[in-house]
């Protein structure tokens, strides 16, 4: 039985009030409930306050560049498809710099399970504007108001994404049940959390979303129509929806390759002698 | 050697100058003759001109040389650009529907896309239809000839048409032929050799080596890597990747090793560049990973297709912060094999990132190779953490303190142990620290892999009279021009001999020392503005060359140039 | 009097039958007939068979970086709002390599047209895969066939894209108005080009995106209609649109700077003296 | 030095450090004291230690101090750890009601936070109060203070609200100072001074030279020289912009330096891998642009927040192929600002990219620095074609070839002539080629920039006697650190003298064997493992140092540990 003890890990080092103590624990929450042992997840992580998560909980960790989880727990993952694989990072880390990847991995429906600390805000560098900035947030680096706000929900719906979803550090059950779920997705999960930031962002505060955010579960919406969940994406103001917006069921990228069906590629033998009909060929 | 046949075909990309240029090359290995090839094409895909060059003789041949014997014009360009090149009893073997050959040169015309068109219903294949002109010319059997075509073409329909065009060629050629050449090859042994371009060498000993994973980017002039590897994955068990950039492809292959599968990447100059973030990644890490820069005439875009040893002092120092890497030069085909087996073994064993570096020149040369022996590689996964232990997960430290620097690795799901990585200075658990005394130790202790991998590195290959007036300096693809240069060299007048590097870091300061000792001149020889190799040499043991000899214009060095600029220098 | 003449280049190394001839004309064409001089056109272009466009005519030009286009032409932009700036690249360059400069130039809506040659297919490397293969496009690179498609269009429309075109290759005319309506357009204006690739492509030739191409122009599609645009990007089968999908009105990056304002930067003086004020400040 | 005051501020990241040590600091400035400041900080926003160092002189203070003379500890870790640095004549601040000092220091409690929330109803002044005390001590003026402080918190509530804060801890002190310390700061001079740190030299630097436009990633510790820069950005007339990632940064500021502004980017080494590409981009197409590295501890993530030399020997190789760069590294504020300003210069002339090189050391420390005279700003932008030429626009070649390799530059829409910037090998016109002459014409050109540019570079500085038994070498931040140490080595019965570069390269090789000459015994002192410069220097001029001192726990150098080890190496 795995059970909330064997996820303790280090003391973080966040600041009190911030949103990603609860994000931690309703991921311990979810790995309990799914009775997944430690040492068969990894966290992979990139940089910012978000991507020092795993420090604070046990697993196989991964902790990478800023902006390079998604290729990291990729290649973990096609590795070895027995992980679960959980990749881990801020706002800035993974439409910022990491924006490339994140395009492409949803389009591959790599089966990953993705958590983005949505604080709108580059926290770790102290403040700066990030892509999810709301428009006018002005900051040291954006001293009129920062641009257009990346919809990154809209983006994965329309670059082929199978899972998308907005989770809310202040609802911590219901985050719980939404990374539950996005573990249990065979393909890229993606999972972005609204997380306060009490030292950087003053404007989206725990306050600003708790008025603001709504459970979709229970609504009318559907979770299957691409449409739907497009407009869904839209909503941003008086009301946020959270939950999942789009769900879709195909192949993932580790399907397409026919290797990978005969076991994880680490526990293949390495054998030079398997090379010799290729030598031949060049007789 | 008795025999040196050098043929050259020529033409513009689009008309198979490389098919018909493999298939001679092809041809004249599998009579036993040693063969050398290289190519030469431009950034485009139809039109302009490219041209690939053989060499084939009953010695070892390990570079083009610039006299040709026989040319194969498939275009005027061919023809107007390459005719002075024709050696004085070649000849050049042309279309006498479209191209004038003009006075000075011997030369055997032939309706080559009629002809093609005749045979095989395509003007295309025009380019065989030379090619077996220039096969009866040198004597070969038509026989024998057909086979090679055939195996090329395969057995569809363009199988059979091929090796008919080839035979007409043959034939019209006999039929025509007023000259015949001096030199005629003969079967040097019947033994079969490979032929293999440095690409596909370096593929077959990454998959030899157990490589079960690839993310690569494509770029010239690395991407038949990747495409090798591909279209053998599902037979060989492994996953090839095509990503969205080098970024993803580097960390993807870091993924992939800290779970524990042998992986690389491919790329070039620019790519490369992408990489080195990573590169540092891997070195903080601790995770092995082979990167293989295929070296192209930069900086930036610069010449695309073509060669230069420009990224030497970049490889070494590349990525912020210091850490221990590899960094390996194969000189041929064999070393492509071998070095890259070795990579592999390296990066295992000490946990580090290892680079290998070629060139366009050797990624895209073809060269008869013995066979690679493969019960001689051997796969070396360094300390690895045994099944069942730690026997208390909780106490597995990734980055251990020892005294080699070297951790015992253990990957993720091996045992109830997590395994923990970080990017950040971290302590033995892999958890990020602050304090001065543990990055301090941890510091050293990737430092001290240095002194292990100094032991692993094998020193400079030498070749020539043990004492000469001039000791060539050399590293990489360049061996088989600098062999050539040194054999031919008492024919100027020149005593000359060799010490050539092809595992350059960490750096064999001692084999060095012991191989330049007795050395009264040296020149480095570079395929690079700026002598990169003779800078390192004067950094690691000290050595001030007398002199360099420099090539920077994209294209390969022959031992014509390399001779021609010798004798520049000490005259 | 701008005309054809004064855009006249460098013999191009493309293959004959190439679809990026007819990109060329219609380029020329558009420019001319915005009369536009070439001195102050600047494209800026990258790497790949459609990144050596602007060789062949005559104007300003920055080739840079395979996937660097978008920001080179956005610094350029911002340094001399006087130019048009127009980046070309191909698909490989654009959606692959440079995915991320171009999930964000949209969305910060920089004022400068990108065209996009959309062979789905890297070609100048020689035929592997491209972001935007179509499913199953078998290459050496992708032997079981290519990965799900990227929803190019879509996905500029969903990042905030406002101006949002597709054009062909094999309707130059159509093509040259769209590029003309994307240089009038004040903002990003992303104009894919269906181009065949007869050496690299067999899939989707001239002839097959000939078959499926039907204009927008003349039909309900109401281009200022956020879902609308977003239901016909979706639109890849047996039809193709193609025009204009998507246009909106909002401010440039650019307008966010006031000191864009007052003249172009290059215009600026530089004077040292500028700075005393700002030494004061550290006494 | 007659005055010698060594203050430390230490406490949680949260508490106020930063502003405390700052504001005593900028006091002791305003004293007309010469002062430096140095930071330490974790990666992390509230919670763990943090310290800021302040060390004010009558004379040139260059460095900070190991000993400590007023501690004000605003936690209890702050004691714990630094009580063993305080002065046998020193003084432990700390707040009565939390904090434990026990015995073996003089020490004293106030209530600080108490008295923060009575005076500024805020115990975030707790730092104010306890920075009253500590001037207090040292009998600084309290209406001095009380205007440094308001100067601080601006006119607000927050002003007046701390400048009483800061008068209370200052009444408190006087009133149960049984202690006072020797040292008694005294007004040097009346004359004013700036006080700022190398990122704000550094930003200042740009705008005086013209810089118009900035495109830059957050990355610390480089952060802070954008946030300046957007901060002034409507004033001055720039524009700054963040954009998605470093790769974007670079190419935006080659687009607009391309279009004729001056332009810059600033990271740190993680963010400079990412550049790299760019910065050949650059190279090649002969775009001057300013590079700004911020040195912190690598490799890969590191330690953040934390300083190292181990970015050189990648700055001056980074990029495949081969091409002209300038790198530059700032000893101290005053060359931050001066170095920057040559750096556009120099990129302007040579039309090369420049790479200034500082680290987390120099980037937050402060110190206090003599006006920068402004009329001795000059903008140099080198060779520009003038208004209208070219005659005729057709004839306008980009990249003419001249002698110096310099080929004059002219902006889009300045004249009637398109420019034309290519990445690939190109012509004069900027069009790509594929010759192999075109090709060689062109590198040449371009690495002969190199002969103009060595001209440009100062040699080393030197400091100490012309003759010494020991002569130390260095490079960019340690100058203050290294000064120190040649001016107290004799009193620890070493005799030494300094040779210490700014300017790094091209590798001012002339002046820098005339400088080391007559040493001899040299040893580097560098923040890094594997001694890069000393490196440099035996590449550069064949130079063998006999020995090292090395630092890499993320911590700077200091006088103290240079003397310590430099003893043990001469013991
Ligand atoms: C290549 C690179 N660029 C920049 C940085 C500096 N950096 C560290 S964290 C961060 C941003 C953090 O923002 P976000 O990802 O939103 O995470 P948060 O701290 O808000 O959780 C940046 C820019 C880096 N480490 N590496
Ligand atoms: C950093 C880098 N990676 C890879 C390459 C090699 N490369 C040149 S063009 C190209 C792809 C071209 O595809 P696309 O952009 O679709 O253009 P096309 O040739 O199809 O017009 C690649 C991968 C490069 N030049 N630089
Ligand atoms: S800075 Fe913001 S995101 Fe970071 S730990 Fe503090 S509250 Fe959380
Ligand atoms: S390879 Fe394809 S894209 Fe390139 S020039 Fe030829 S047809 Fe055009
Ligand atoms: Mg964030
Ligand atoms: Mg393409």
């Amino acid at each position: 039985m795995v059970n909330i003890a064997d996820y303790a890990g280090g003391q973080p080092a966040w600041c009190p009030g911030c949103g990603n103590f609860a994000i931690l624990n309703a991921m311990k929450k979810a790995l309990v409930d799914l009775a997944l042992e430690p040492h068969k997840v990894l966290m992979v992580s990139g940089i910012g306050q978000a991507g020092k998560l795993p420090h604070y909980t046990k697993g196989n960790v991964l902790n990478v560049l800023h902006g390079r989880t998604l290729p990291a727990a990729a290649g973990a993952k096609i590795a070895n498809p027995g992980l679960t694989v959980i990749a881990v990072g801020g706002d800035g880390d993974g439409y910022g710099e990491g924006g490339n990847h994140f395009l492409h991995s949803v389009r591959r429906n790599h089966d990953i399970t993705y958590l983005v600390h949505n604080n709108q805000v580059y926290a770790l560098t102290k403040g700066q504007a990030s892509p999810t900035s709301d428009v006018g947030f002005v900051s040291k680096t954006t001293p009129h108001g920062a641009s257009t706000m990346l919809n990154s929900l809209a983006v994965a719906i329309a670059a082929g994404g199978t899972f998308v979803a907005r989770g809310f550090s202040g609802d911590p059950d219901h985050l719980a049940e939404l990374i539950k779920s996005g573990i249990r997705h065979r393909g890229f999960a993606l999972i972005e959390v609204l997380q306060p930031c009490v030292s950087f962002n003053h404007r989206n505060t725990n306050a600003w979303y708790k008025e603001r955010a709504y459970k979709l579960e229970g609504t009318s919406h559907q979770a299957g129509d691409r449409f739907a969940a497009m407009q869904k994406s839209q909503e941003w103001g008086d009301r946020i929806p959270i939950g999942v917006l789009y769900r879709q069921e195909r192949p993932t990228f580790e399907d397409e390759f026919p290797v990978l069906a005969k076991g994880p590629l680490v526990k293949q033998a390495m054998d030079p002698a398997q090379v010799s009909a290729l030598l031949d060929e060049f007789m | 050697m008795a025999v040196d046949i050098n043929i050259m075909v020529g033409g513009e990309a689009g008309q198979g100058v490389q098919a018909a240029g493999f298939i001679i090359a092809k041809a004249l290995a599998r009579y036993g003759l040693s063969v050398f090839a290289d190519q030469d094409y431009e950034s485009r895909v139809r039109g302009g001109h490219n041209f690939f060059r053989i060499r084939a003789g009953d010695g070892k041949v390990g570079a083009i040389s610039e006299e040709v014997d026989i040319l194969l014009a498939l275009d005027q360009l061919s023809v107007d650009l390459h005719k002075g090149e024709v050696s004085s009893d070649g000849v050049i073997i042309f279309d006498s529907d479209k191209t004038n050959v003009g006075p000075g040169k011997r030369a055997l015309g032939l309706p080559l896309e009629r002809t093609a068109i005749e045979t095989a219903k395509n003007k295309q294949s025009a380019n065989t239809v030379a090619l077996g002109a220039a096969m009866a010319v040198i004597g070969y059997d038509v026989a024998a000839l057909k086979s090679v075509v055939l195996d090329y073409f395969g057995t569809g329909e363009s199988g059979p048409a091929n090796a008919d065009a080839a035979a007409r060629g043959y034939e019209a050629s006999r039929a025509g032929s007023r000259w015949g050449i001096a030199k005629q090859a003969s079967p040097a042994s019947a033994q079969k050799r490979m032929m293999l371009n440095g690409n596909e060498a370096i593929a077959v000993g990454a998959l030899a080596a157990g490589c079960k994973f690839v993310s690569a980017y494509p770029m010239t002039p690395s991407t038949t890597i990747m495409e090798y590897m591909a279209g053998k994955a599902d037979e060989l068990g492994i996953v090839v990747v095509q990503p969205e950039d080098e970024i993803s492809a580097i960390n993807m292959i870091i993924g992939a090793a800290y779970a524990g599968v042998r992986s690389m990447t491919a790329t070039s100059g620019g790519g490369f560049c992408l990489m080195v973030e990573g590169l540092g990644l891997a070195g903080m890490t601790e995770t092995p990973i082979v990167v293989l820069n295929a070296q192209r005439a930069g900086p930036a875009i610069g010449l695309p297709t073509r060669t230069e040893q420009g990224d030497l002092l970049f490889a070494l120092h590349a990525s912020h912060g210091d850490f221990p890497r590899v960094v390996l030069a194969p000189a041929n085909v064999e070393d492509a094999f071998w070095l890259t087996v070795k990579a592999f073994n390296l990066a295992d064993e000490y946990q580090v990132p290892v680079i290998v570096l070629t060139d366009q020149y050797l990624a895209s040369s073809y060269a008869t190779a013995e066979g690679f022996d493969l019960s001689k590689v051997q796969i070396k996964r360094g300390q690895l953490l045994s099944e069942g232990d730690p026997s208390k997960p909780e106490h597995y430290k990734r980055y251990e303190i020892t005294a080699s620097g070297i951790s015992p690795r253990a990957f993720p799901m091996q045992s109830a142990a997590p395994v923990v990585a970080d990017s950040d200075e971290h302590n033995e658990e892999g958890h990020m620290i602050e304090d001065a005394e543990t990055r301090a130790a941890m510091m050293m202790k990737r430092q001290r892999k240095l002194e292990g991998l100094k032991k692993e590195i094998s020193g400079p290959r030498t070749h020539g009279p043990p004492q000469a007036d001039i000791t060539l300096v050399g590293w990489g693809s360049t061996l088989g021009a600098l062999r050539e240069v040194v054999d031919t060299a008492a024919q100027h007048g020149l005593s000359v001999n060799l010490v050539h590097f092809a595992e350059i870091w960490p750096f064999p300061t001692e084999a060095a020392n012991m191989a330049l000792r007795g050395a009264r001149r040296t020149f480095a020889v570079e395929g690079n503005p700026t002598a990169q190799f003779a800078r390192v040499l004067r950094t690691e043991m000290g050595h001030q060359v007398s002199g360099a000899i420099l090539k920077f214009d994209g294209r390969p060095l022959t031992p014509a140039y390399i001779l021609a600029q010798l004798r520049k220098e000490v005259a």
